[in-house]
C-alpha cells in the first residue's frame, strides 16, 4: 500500500497546546499595564532604564546563549522584570550591565532557561545593589513631567551619575529610619518613592490576578507571601505599636511585585504544592525579619533569593505521597534532586 | 544573653564563615557533591568546632597568658592532635562514614575554619559560653552553607550545565549568588 | 605523636613500630625546643616595633579625640571604680581601662574611652573624648570597622559626619536634618543611616556607663 | 622566655602525644597501603570493563592476587608493568576485546518507513513503533552508544551507524548496556568472522528491509567448517567456541554481505571522512 | 466519584459516538500474531499449507497465563512467519489466506453452554476461548476469573469509563447491547463467585447509563455509577478508586482489596463466547480521526490488517500524518499499516498534522503541572530530569515502576518534554539492567 | 644531587600555570578570596606565603632523613606553625596596617593546605635544592593569582591601584568586588574563562 507519508511519536500524541514560549510572551504581556504605571509615575526614565535592562538582558542571551533561546521570550522577562526594581534615576550602563549579569551568571552559566538556581532578575539587582549601593538606593520622587529624567540616565559607561535629582526616601526608609508611615492610598496607588515597578500594588495585583487566572503563576506562592507577611506583622504590631502594621508591611516596598512576579517564577520556585506553601511562608518570614531586625529597609530580593537557595531542600522535603503506598518518595535519604 | 545570641546570629547569617569571612572553602568545594555527605561533614565540622572552642578557651585561659607568641602553634598542635583522636575514633566506629568523608577528614585539621574560629575567638577576647555560642554559629553556619551548596549542585547534576562552567567554575558562581543573597542579612541584630 | 596511616608493608602491621619510642620522643622535643626557640627569638625581635606601632596608635586616637593634651592617666576599672593602679595580679590587657587627659597646666580636659557594638557589617570599636563633667564630646575616631566601602565608611571617612561630634553634648540624637535647636543633634549619613546611628549608639552607651563612674572619680582624686 | 616555651609545648606534646599513643592502641584499623597505592596507579575511570565496581575494588583484587594487573584494559602497558613490579606479580595476559556491531545496515541500504519525531534517543525511538525503521532489528543511528562510551572509541559514521576505533575501545561493555536494540558483543579483536545482522526474517522479506540483512540463505553454512556456522531463526550464527576453524572462505558467497571477514581490524571500512576526522 | 489529579482532554467522540456498530466484510487475508495477549504467547498448533474453519485454533495457549489463538475467517495457513506488530516489532505470525467463497458460517459450538459448569469450568472454557481483556492491556481474562486462594473477590467493577479520546466502541456496546454486558456479569460473577458488581461509566455517555440502568437483571447486584469525566478515569487503580473509594496498593493488584476490573468490552465478549459458542475471534474497533474520512465503529475479524480497516472507511484523508492504534493518550503510532488489528486493539485513530504535537522541546521549567496531572503522584519533573541524564536506579527509587504510562504529564507539559516516553525507555532500560544482572 | 638544568626548570615553573596551586589544583582558596580585595594586602600575604613554603620546604627536605614517617605530619606542622608565627610577628612590625587589614589570615597560612600539601607529597622526597626551586615556584604562582584576583578587584572595586586614584574622581566604584561575592564572582570569571581558552584552543587543534 501508498498509504500517507507517516510519522511516529510517542504517546500521548495530543498535547495540551500551552507552550513555554507562549507561557512567558504572556507574562511580558501583562507586564504593559506595569510598565505604563512605571511611565506614568516616573515619565521617560522609567522605559529608558526598562529598555536598558532588557537590552542588557537579551544582549546576554543571544551571545552567550545557545542558539535562538531568545525567542522562546525568558531573557525579555527577566530584563522587564530586573527594570522594574531599578529605581527611575539610575544610568542606563548599570541597568545593562544588571541585565547582562543576571542572564549570564544567573542563568547561562547555569545551562540557561529551566536549570537555573536563582532567578536572574533578582541576581542582577542583587548584584546592582551589591555595586552600586549608592545609586540604586537613590529614589527620586513621583510626578513631573514626561519627557524630565528623573536622575542622570545618561551618565557615561563607569562614571558616576551626577547627584542633582529630587530625591525622597521610601515609605520602607521613611518608616525604618524615621519612624514616619505613609497613607496606604498613597501605596496602593503608587504615589510613594521607589522602584520604578514596586509602587503601583494595585496595577501589579490585577495583572497577577490575570495570570493566575490563567494558570501561568501558581496563586499559592502570592498568598502564602501575602498571608505570613499579614500574620507575623500584625503580631509583632500588636506586641510593639512602633512596628508597622499589616497593611503598610503588604504593600510598601516590592513585596506585592516580588510576591507576584518574582517569587513566582516557575524555575526557581519549588515543583511541589506543599513545596510552595513552605516556599512562601519563608519568603514573608524572612521579609519581615530583615525589614524589622536586618540593617535594610527592604528585604524582598534577598527573602526570594534566600529561598531560591532552599528550594531544592523544599523540594526534596516536600515529594508527592505515591498512589498506594504510606509513603513519600524518597527525600532526605534516597536523594531526590531538583 | 542579648551577646550570645548576638554572636551565635552574626556567626550563622550575618558573618557566615563560608559565605562572608571565606573560611573552610575546602570542604565547601570539595564535598559537597552530595547532600548527605555534606549534612554529616557539616556537622563533624560543628563538632570539631566545639572542641576548638574548649581547647582555645583552655589553652588562653590557663596556659597562654604568660606566652602569647605560641598561640598558634599550640592551637595548632592541640587542633590536630584532637583531630586525629576523633579521626581514629570514626575510622573504627562508622568505616561507612569513614569511607564517604574520605579524605577530607584529616583535611578537618587543615581547614580555615577551625583554627580561624581559635584565632577569632582569642582576638575577639571570647569567655566561656561565649566561645561556645560562636562554635555553635560557625559550625551551623558551616553545615548550612555545604548543605545548601549540596542541594544546589545536586540540583545541576541533572542539569544542562555548559562545559565551560562545569566543575569548580559553577560552584563558584554559586557560591557568589548565596553570598549575594546572605548579604540581606547584614545588620540584623544590630537593631536601632 | 604517631600518626596512623604510614604502615609500609602488612608486615609492620603492630601499631607504632618502625621508629623506636625514645627517637620519636626525642626527636619531637628538639623540634618542639627548637621551634620555640625560633618563635621565642621572632618574637622578641619584632616586640618592640610592634609595641611601638601599637602605643603609638592609642597615643594617636587619644590625641585625636581629646584635642592634644599634654598629658594623660590610666584608668583601670576595678571594683565598680577607676584608679589610677592596676589591680593586683590582673592581667593589664583584660581590664577595661579609660584615658584622663590633662592640659599642659595639668587641668584635666575630658577621658577617651574606647567602645564597639555591631554595626552593619560587624563590630564597631571606635574611641571618642568625653569631658565627663559637662557630657560635652571632644572628638570621635573609628578604629575599626567593616562597613560598606562607599557608604557605611562615611563613618570615619566623611569628616563632615566626624566633626560634629566635637562639641555635641551627650546623649546623642541621630537626625536626617540638623535643626540646629539642640546641642545634641547629630545628622545621619544618608545611605549609612545604621552605621551612622549605630556609632551615636556606642557613644551614648558608654558615656552613660562611664560618665558616672567618670565623675566619682574626679569626686574622690580633687579632695 | 626560651626555656618557658619549650615547657608549654612539650607540656601539650607530651599530654597529646599519650592521648593518641592510646587511641592509637585501642582505635586503630589497619587497611593495607598497598591498595591506596595500587589505586593511585591505576586510571581511575572506573569504567568497569575489568567486571568489578570501579578501579578500587580492582585495586583490592590486584592487591589480594585475585586478578591479574593486566586485566585493566585502560591502563597501558607500563602502568600494568608497574603496579605488577609493585605487588611482585606477574602483569599477566589480557586479550584484547572489542565491541562488534550486529548490523550494518546504515541509512544507505535500509530506510526507513516512517519519519519518528521526538526525543533523538535510541532508547526513546525504540519505544515508538521501534523507531520507524524499516527494519526492526537494526540500528537507530541515534548514538545512544556513542554518548555512553567514556572513551570516545564510537563515532557516528556517515550512515549513522556507530563505528567502533578499536584503539581505543576498552571492551568497558557500555555500548552493549546502552544500545536497546542489543546490537552490541564484546569479542576478542582476533575473531575474524562475524555476522553484522539480527534481522530474524528471511529471504526477500528481508533484503525488501535493508540491502545487507542476511537472508538466511545458507550459504555461508556450507562453506564454513560443518557446524561452524548455522542458520537458526533467519539469521546465520556464529559458534565462537570453534571460531579456530573459521576460514575467509565462508564469507565468499554471502550475496548480501551480512557476514564479513574482519581478520582483527575494525568492522566498518571507514568512509573518507571519518578517515579524515580520524587522522586530523 | 473521582480520583485525584488527572487531565481533561478535548474528548473528540463526537464523531462516532453516534454510529451503530457495523460489521466489516472479510478482508482477502489476516494475520494472526501469535503474541496478542499479555503472558506467554501461544504455541503454533498449524502447519503451512493446512486448510482451518472460522474458530479453529491455529496457536495453543501455553501454560497459564497464556490463550489460544483461533483463526477469525476459514482459509488457507500461507505462512508462518514474522510479520509487522502493532506494537512496532515484528511477531511471529500465522498469514492467513481467506478462503473467499468460505460460508464463513456458525459451526457447532466450540464453547460449552455456561449453565451447569462449575466456576473452575467456566475458566477453563473462557481460557479456551482465548478471552483477554479488551480494555488494550490484553490480560488473559481467565485468570482474572481465578483470583487467589487466599483471596476473595466481593466486587466486580466493570469499566465503561472509556476516558480516551476519540474512542467509542465500549461506549457503543454499551447502549447496543446492554443485555449481553449483564449477561457477561452474571458469568464473572459465578466464575469469581462474587456477588456484587459496580459498572463505572464516565457521565458523558448518558445514553449507555440509561441503557445499562434499564436493563439491570432484577436478580443481580448491579448497580451503574456516573464517574466524573477526567482522563485517566479508566485506569484500573483510578476506577477502583473511584467507585470502591480504596487505593490499591503500589504494585499489588486490584484483587488484593478485593475487586476484579474487567472492561465492559471483555464482558461483552465473554457473554458473546457463551452464546454464539464461538471463540474470540472478532472485536468492535473505533475507526476515527480527523485524518479518515469516513470514521466508524466497526466489528472487525482480528487479524484484519490495518489499511484493510482504513479502506473500510473510504481510507485517509491527504492531511493524515499519524496512525494511531489505541486512543491518542496511549495508543501507538504505527510505521506499518500492514500490521494487524488484534485482540486488544480497541480503536485506530488517524490524526492530522496539525493535530500531532510540536517537535519543539524546551527544558523543563518546572512549572510543576505535571506533578498536579499525575495521577500516581509521582513527579514526573524529577523523573524526567533522571531520564535525560541516564540514572536509571534513581528513577526506580523515585517510583518509576508505579508509572502506568497513561501520559499525562506529557499531555500538560509545556515545554512539550516527552515524559512518558522517557519513562518507557527507562522501564525498558531498567528492565534490561536487571535481565543482564541476573 | 645535580638535578638536570631543564628538571629544575620544570621544579621552577611548574607551580606557575601548569600546576599552579589556585587555579589548578584549588588549593588555598580560602586565602586567596578574603585578602584579595586590595593589591597591597595581596602582595603581602603571597609574600608571607612565598616565605613560609621555602622555609618550610627547605627545612622538609633537609630534615627528609631525620624525620621518622611516624611524626612527620606533626613535624610539618610544627615547622610550619613556626614560620608562621615568624611571618605574622615580622608583618606586624613591619606593615602594621596591612597585617591589620589582613585579619587572621596570616596565621591561617598555616593551615594552607598548598604548604602542608607541598610539603608532604614534594619536599619530603626531593633534594633541598629541588624543594626550593619547588617553593619559589609555587609560592609564585599563588601570588601571582593573588596579583591577578587583587588587581581586578581594587581597580573594579576602588576605581584604585595600590591605593593610587586610577580613572579620576567620577569613576563609579564597583564595591560589591571588594565585599565577598566579589570574591566567588572575580574567581568564578577567571575559571570560566580559562576553561572557554582552553576549550576553544582544544576546538582549534581539532579543526
Ligand atoms: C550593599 C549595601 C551595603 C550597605 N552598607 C551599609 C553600611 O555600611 N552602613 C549602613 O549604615 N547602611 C548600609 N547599607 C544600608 C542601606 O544603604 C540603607 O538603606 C541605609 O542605611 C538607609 O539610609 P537612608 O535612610 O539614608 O536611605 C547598605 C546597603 C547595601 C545594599
Ligand atoms: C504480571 C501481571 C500479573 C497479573 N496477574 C493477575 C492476577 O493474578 N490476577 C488478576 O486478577 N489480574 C492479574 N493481572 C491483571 C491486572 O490486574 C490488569 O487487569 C492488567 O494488568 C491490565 O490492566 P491495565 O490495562 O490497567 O494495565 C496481572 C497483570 C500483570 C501485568
Ligand atoms: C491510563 C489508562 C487508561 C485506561 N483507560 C481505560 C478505559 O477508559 N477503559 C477501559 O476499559 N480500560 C482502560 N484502561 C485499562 C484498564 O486499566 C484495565 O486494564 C481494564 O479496565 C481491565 O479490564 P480488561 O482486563 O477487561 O481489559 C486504561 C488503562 C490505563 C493505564
Ligand atoms: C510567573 C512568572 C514569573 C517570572 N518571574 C521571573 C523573574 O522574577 N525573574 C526572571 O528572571 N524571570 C522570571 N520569569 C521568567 C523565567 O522563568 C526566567 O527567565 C527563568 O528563570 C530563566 O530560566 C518568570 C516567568 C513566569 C512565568
Ligand atoms: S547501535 Fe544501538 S545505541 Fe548505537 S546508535 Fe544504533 S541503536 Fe543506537
Ligand atoms: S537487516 Fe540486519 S543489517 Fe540491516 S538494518 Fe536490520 S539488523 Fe541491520
Ligand atoms: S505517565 Fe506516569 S508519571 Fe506521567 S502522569 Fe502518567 S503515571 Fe504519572
Ligand atoms: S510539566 Fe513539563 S515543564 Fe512543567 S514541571 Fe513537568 S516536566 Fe517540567
Ligand atoms: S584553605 Fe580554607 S579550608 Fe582549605
Amino acid at each position: 500500500m501508498t498509504g500517507p507519508h507517516l510519522v511516529v511519536t510517542a504517546s500521548p500524541h495530543l498535547g495540551a497546546g500551552d507552550t513555554t514560549p507562549r507561557i512567558m510572551w504572556q507574562v511580558v504581556a501583562s507586564l504593559l499595564p506595569v510598565i505604563a504605571a512605571a511611565a506614568w509615575f516616573f515619565g521617560v526614565s522609567a522605559l529608558l532604564v526598562i529598555t536598558a535592562s532588557v537590552a542588557g538582558a537579551v544582549i546576554a542571551e543571544r551571545v552567550l546563549g545557545r542558539e535562538g533561546t531568545v525567542a522562546d521570550g525568558s531573557a525579555i522577562l527577566t530584563g522587564l522584570l530586573l527594570g522594574l526594581t531599578l529605581p527611575a534615576g539610575l544610568p542606563l550602563w548599570m541597568a545593562f550591565l544588571g541585565g547582562g549579569f543576571g542572564i549570564g551568571l544567573g542563568k547561562l552559566v547555569f545551562g540557561g532557561l529551566g536549570y537555573n538556581v536563582f532567578n536572574p532578575a533578582l541576581v542582577g539587582r542583587a548584584f546592582l545593589q551589591a555595586a552600586f549601593p549608592v545609586a540604586i538606593t537613590t529614589w527620586p520622587v513621583t510626578g513631573g513631567r514626561f519627557w524630565t529624567l528623573r536622575g542622570d540616565n545618561f551618565a557615561l559607561p563607569g562614571w558616576r551619575a551626577a547627584t542633582d535629582a529630587v530625591t525622597a526616601a521610601t515609605p520602607l526608609g521613611l518608616q525604618k529610619f524615621e519612624g514616619k508611615g505613609t497613607p496606604l492610598r498613597e501605596l496602593l496607588v503608587g504615589n510613594t518613592g521607589g522602584s520604578l515597578g514596586e509602587t503601583a500594588a494595585i496595577v501589579i495585583l490585577l495583572c497577577g490576578a490575570y495570570l493566575a487566572w490563567r494558570g501561568y503563576l501558581n496563586w499559592r506562592i502570592p498568598s502564602g507571601i501575602f498571608l505570613t507577611v499579614a500574620v507575623l506583622s500584625a503580631t509583632l504590631h500588636g506586641f510593639d505599636a512602633r512596628l508597622p502594621d499589616a497593611p503598610f508591611m503588604l504593600f510598601s516596598g516590592g513585596l506585592v511585585l516580588g510576591a507576584v512576579y518574582m517569587a513566582t517564577d516557575m524555575v526557581t520556585a519549588p515543583v511541589t504544592n506543599a513545596g510552595r506553601w513552605l516556599y512562601a511562608a519563608g519568603i514573608g518570614v524572612l521579609v519581615v525579619v530583615i525589614r524589622i531586625w536586618g540593617g535594610l529597609p527592604e528585604g524582598v530580593m534577598y527573602a526570594i533569593l534566600l529561598m531560591n537557595a532552599l528550594v531544592p531542600l523544599c523540594n526534596r522535603a516536600t515529594q508527592p505521597r505515591v498512589f498506594g503506598t504510606g509513603a513519600r518518595q524518597p527525600g532526605a535519604a534516597g536523594g531526590a534532586i531538583q | 544573653m542579648g551577646d550570645l545570641a548576638w554572636i551565635l546570629i552574626s556567626a550563622l547569617l550575618v558573618n557566615n564563615f563560608v559565605l562572608t569571612l571565606f573560611l573552610g572553602l575546602c570542604p565547601f568545594f570539595g564535598v559537597t557533591s552530595r547532600v548527605s555527605t555534606a549534612v554529616r561533614l557539616g556537622l563533624a565540622n560543628l563538632f570539631v568546632l566545639l572542641l576548638t572552642a574548649l581547647c582555645a578557651w583552655f589553652l588562653n585561659r590557663f596556659v597562654l597568658g604568660e606566652a602569647p607568641y605560641l598561640r598558634l602553634i599550640a592551637f595548632i598542635v592541640v587542633i590536630a592532635s584532637l583531630v586525629q583522636i576523633v579521626e581514629m575514633a570514626i575510622k573504627k566506629w562508622s568505616p561507612v562514614l569513614f569511607r564517604q568523608l574520605g579524605i577530607y577528614l584529616p583535611l578537618i585539621t587543615t581547614n580555615c575554619a577551625i583554627l580561624g574560629l581559635a584565632i577569632f575567638q582569642t582576638n575577639r577576647g571570647y569567655g566561656f559560653w561565649q566561645g561556645m555560642a560562636f562554635a555553635v554559629g560557625a559550625g551551623l553556619g558551616l553545615t548550612l552553607a555545604l548543605v545548601l551548596m549540596a542541594s544546589i549542585r545536586e540540583r545541576l547534576d541533572v542539569a544542562d550545565v555548559p562545559a565551560v562552567a562545569r566543575g569548580t567554575g559553577i560552584v563558584l558562581i554559586i557560591a557568589a549568588c548565596l553570598s549575594l543573597a546572605f548579604m540581606g542579612f547584614a545588620g540584623l541584630g544590630s537593631s536601632l | 605523636m604517631t600518626t596512623a596511616h604510614a604502615h609500609p608493608s602488612p608486615a609492620a602491621s603492630a601499631p607504632g613500630s618502625g621508629t623506636p619510642s625514645w627517637r620519636l620522643l626525642t626527636i619531637l622535643s628538639l623540634s618542639g625546643a627548637l621551634a620555640g626557640g625560633l618563635i621565642v627569638s621572632a618574637y622578641r625581635a619584632t616586640l618592640p616595633p610592634i609595641e611601638a606601632h601599637r602605643a603609638a596608635r592609642v597615643e594617636a586616637a587619644i590625641r585625636e579625640v581629646l584635642k592634644l593634651p599634654a598629658r594623660w592617666d590610666t584608668l583601670y576599672l576595678d571594683r565598680g571604680a577607676l584608679t589610677k593602679r592596676l589591680p593586683d595580679g590582673a592581667n593589664p590587657k583584660a581590664v577595661e581601662r579609660v584615658f584622663l587627659g590633662f592640659d599642659s597646666n595639668g587641668n584635666p580636659v575630658g577621658a577617651a574611652i574606647t567602645a564597639g557594638r555591631p554595626g552593619f557589617a560587624d563590630i564597631i570599636n571606635l574611641i571618642f573624648g568625653l569631658d565627663p563633667t559637662s557630657g560635652t564630646l571632644l572628638g570621635m575616631k573609628v578604629l575599626t570597622s567593616k562597613e560598606t566601602p562607599g557608604l557605611g565608611d562615611k563613618i570615619y571617612r566623611d569628616s563632615g559626619f566626624v566633626r560634629q561630634f566635637r562639641g555635641a553634648v551627650a546623649p546623642l540624637k541621630g537626625v536626617k536634618d540638623v535643626s540646629g535647636k539642640s546641642q545634641s543633634e547629630v545628622a545621619v549619613i544618608t545611605g549609612a543611616t545604621i552605621s551612622s546611628r549605630t556609632v551615636i549608639r556606642i557613644i551614648n552607651e558608654a558615656t552613660a556607663r562611664w560618665q558616672p563612674l567618670l565623675q566619682a572619680y574626679r569626686a574622690k582624686a580633687t579632695p | 622566655m626560651i626555656l618557658q616555651a619549650v615547657l608549654i609545648l612539650g607540656g601539650i606534646g607530651l599530654v597529646f602525644g599519650v592521648c593518641i599513643a592510646l587511641a592509637n592502641r585501642r582505635l586503630w584499623v589497619w587497611e593495607d597501603p598497598r591498595i591506596d597505592a595500587v589505586a593511585g596507579m591505576l586510571p581511575n575511570v572506573n569504567c568497569g570493563a575489568c567486571g568489578l565496581p570501579g578501579c578500587r575494588a580492582f585495586a583490592e583484587q590486584t592487591v589480594e592476587g585475585k586478578i591479574a594487573p593486566a586485566e585493566c584494559t585502560v591502563a597501558d602497558a607500563g602502568v600494568r608493568q608497574a603496579i605488577a613490579d609493585y605487588l611482585g606479580v606477574d602483569a599477566g595476559q589480557a586479550v584484547k576485546r572489542v565491541a562488534r556491531l550486529l548490523c550494518a545496515g546504515g541509512s544507505d541500504v535500509a530506510p526507513a518507513r516512517a519519519e519518528y519525531r521526538g526525543l533523538a534517543t535510541c532508547a526513546a525511538a525504540a519505544a515508538v513503533a521501534g523507531g520507524g525503521k524499516g527494519c526492526t532489528w537494526g540500528c537507530l543511528g541515534l548514538a545512544d552508544c556513542e554518548r555512553a562510551c567514556d572513551f570516545e572509541a564510537i563515532v557516528m559514521g556517515e550512515t549513522g551507524l556507530p563505528v567502533v576505533i578499536p584503539e581505543k575501545c576498552t571492551a568497558c561493555g557500555d555500548c552493549v548496556d546502552a544500545c536497546p536494540k542489543e546490537l552490541f558483543v564484546v569479542l576478542p579483536l582476533e575473531y575474524p568472522l562475524l555476522v553484522q545482522c539480527r534481522n530474524l526474517v528471511g529471504g526477500d522479506a528481508a533484503l525488501e528491509q535493508c540491502r545487507v540483512a542476511c537472508n538466511a540463505c545458507g550459504k555461508c553454512v556450507q562453506d564454513a567448517a560443518p557446524g561452524l556456522i548455522s542458520v537458526a531463526s533467519g539469521v546465520a550464527v556464529v559458534d565462537y567456541g570453534r571460531i579456530g576453524e573459521a576460514t575467509a572462505a565462508a564469507v565468499a558467497r554471502c550475496p548480501t554481505g551480512a557476514i564479513v571477514w574482519l581478520a582483527g581490524g575494525a568492522q566498518f571500512e571507514q568512509t573518507p571522512a571519518l578517515a579524515q576526522r580520524e587522522a586530523a | 466519584m473521582s480520583f485525584r489529579h488527572g487531565i481533561h482532554p478535548p474528548e473528540a467522540k463526537e464523531l462516532t459516538r453516534a454510529l451503530p456498530i457495523r460489521r466489516m466484510p472479510f478482508p482477502d487475508e489476516v494475520v494472526l500474531p501469535l503474541r496478542q495477549h499479555a503472558g506467554k504467547p501461544a504455541r503454533l498448533c498449524v502447519k503451512v499449507g493446512d486448510h482451518v474453519e472460522r474458530g479453529d485454533k491455529v496457536g495453543e495457549a501455553d501454560g497459564f497465563v497464556s490463550v489460544p489463538i483461533h483463526a477469525s475467517a476459514a482459509g488457507t495457513v500461507a505462512a508462518v512467519e514474522w510479520w509487522p506488530h502493532p506494537d512496532g516489532s515484528m511477531a511471529e505470525s500465522v498469514r492467513l489466506r481467506v478462503d473467499r467463497f468460505a460460508p464463513q458460517v456458525a459451526r457447532p459450538r466450540l464453547v460449552p453452554h455456561w449453565e451447569g459448569l462449575t466456576p473452575a469450568q467456566v475458566v477453563a472454557a473462557v481460557q479456551e476461548a482465548g478471552v483477554v481483556g479488551l480494555g488494550g492491556a490484553a490480560f488473559p481474562t481467565h485468570v482474572k476469573l481465578a483470583p487467589p486462594k487466599d483471596l476473595t473477590v466481593h466486587t466486580l467493577i466493570i469499566n465503561g469509563a472509556e476516558c480516551e479520546p476519540y474512542l467509542t466502541s465500549d461506549h457503543r456496546i454499551m447502549v447496543e447491547f446492554p443485555e449481553r454486558v449483564h449477561f457477561g456479569i452474571r458469568v464473572m460473577l459465578h466464575a469469581m463467585n462474587a456477588k456484587r458488581c459496580v459498572i463505572g461509566v464516565e457521565k458523558n455517555k448518558p445514553d449507555a447509563i440509561a441503557a445499562l440502568q434499564a436493563t439491570i437483571p432484577p436478580d443481580l447486584d448491579v448497580r451503574v455509577l456516573p464517574l466524573t469525566v477526567k482522563y485517566p478515569q479508566g485506569a484500573e487503580k483510578m476506577l477502583v478508586k473511584s467507585v470502591a473509594g480504596v487505593e490499591v496498593p503500589s504494585g499489588k493488584l486490584p484483587v488484593t482489596v478485593g475487586v476484579v476490573v474487567q472492561n465492559v468490552g471483555s464482558v461483552a465478549a465473554i457473554a458473546e463466547v457463551f452464546e454464539t459458542g464461538l471463540p474470540l475471534i472478532e472485536r468492535i474497533v473505533t475507526v476515527s480521526g480527523h485524518g479518515l474520512r469516513r470514521p466508524a465503529n466497526l466489528i472487525v475479524p482480528v487479524g484484519t490488517k490495518l489499511k484493510d480497516v482504513l479502506a473500510q472507511c473510504d481510507g485517509v484523508s491527504p492531511e493524515a500524518a499519524e496512525v494511531i492504534v489505541g486512543g491518542p493518550m496511549m495508543g501507538l503510532a504505527q510505521a506499518n499499516l500492514d500490521a494487524p488489528v488484534i485482540k486488544g486493539t480497541t480503536g485506530i485513530v488517524v490524526l492530522t498534522g496539525r493535530e500531532t504535537r510540536g517537535v519543539a522541546i524546551y527544558p523543563c521549567i518546572h512549572c510543576g503541572r505535571c506533578l498536579d496531572a499525575c495521577p500516581v503522584f509521582l513527579n514526573p519533573s524529577l523523573l524526567g530530569d533522571l531520564a535525560r541524564t541516564n540514572r536509571y536506579e534513581e528513577m526506580a527509587a523515585h517510583h518509576l515502576a508505579d508509572c502506568m504510562l497513561c501520559g499525562s504529564c506529557a499531555y500538560v507539559c509545556p515545554s512539550n518534554i516527552p515524559l512518558s516516553q522517557m519513562f518507557q525507555a527507562g522501564k525498558v532500560a531498567l528492565r534490561r539492567q536487571l535481565a543482564g544482572a541476573a | 644531587m645535580a638535578a638536570a638544568p631543564a628538571a629544575s626548570l620544570e621544579d621552577l615553573t611548574r607551580g606557575l600555570w601548569r600546576e599552579n596551586p589556585v587555579l589548578v589544583q584549588m588549593l588555598g582558596l580560602c586565602p586567596t578570596l578574603a585578602v584579595t580585595n586590595s593589591v597591597a594586602n595581596g602582595i603581602a600575604m603571597g609574600v608571607a606565603t612565598l616565605f613560609v613554603l621555602l622555609g618550610s620546604n627547605v627545612l622538609v627536605a633537609s630534615l627528609r632523613t631525620v624525620i621518622p614517617k611516624e611524626v612527620r605530619i606533626t613535624s610539618y606542622i610544627l615547622i610550619i606553625a613556626t614560620f608562621v608565627t615568624t611571618a605574622d610577628f615580622t608583618l606586624e612590625a613591619l606593615v602594621p596596617r596591612i597585617h591589620a587589614a589582613l585579619g587572621p589570615f596570616v596565621a591561617l597560612i598555616v593551615v594552607n593546605c598548598i604548604i602542608l600539601g607541598r610539603a608532604e607529597a614534594f619536599a619530603s622526597r626531593v633534594s633541598v635544592r629541588r624543594a626550593a626551586l619547588d617553593a619559589i615556584g609555587m609560592g609564585t604562582g599563588f601570588t601571582m593569582v593573588l596579583l591577578m584576583m587583587s588587581g581586578v578587584r581594587e581597580v573594579l572595586g576602588s576605581g584604585t591601584l595600590l591605593g593610587m586614584a586610577l580613572f579620576g574622581g567620577r569613576f563609579e566604584p564597583w564595591v560589591i568586588m571588594v565585599l565577598p561575592p566579589g570574591g566567588f564572582l572575580t574567581l568564578g570569571i577567571f575559571l570560566l574563562l580559562l576553561a572557554w581558552r582552553a576549550e576553544r584552543r582544544q576546538r582549534v587543534q581539532e579543526a
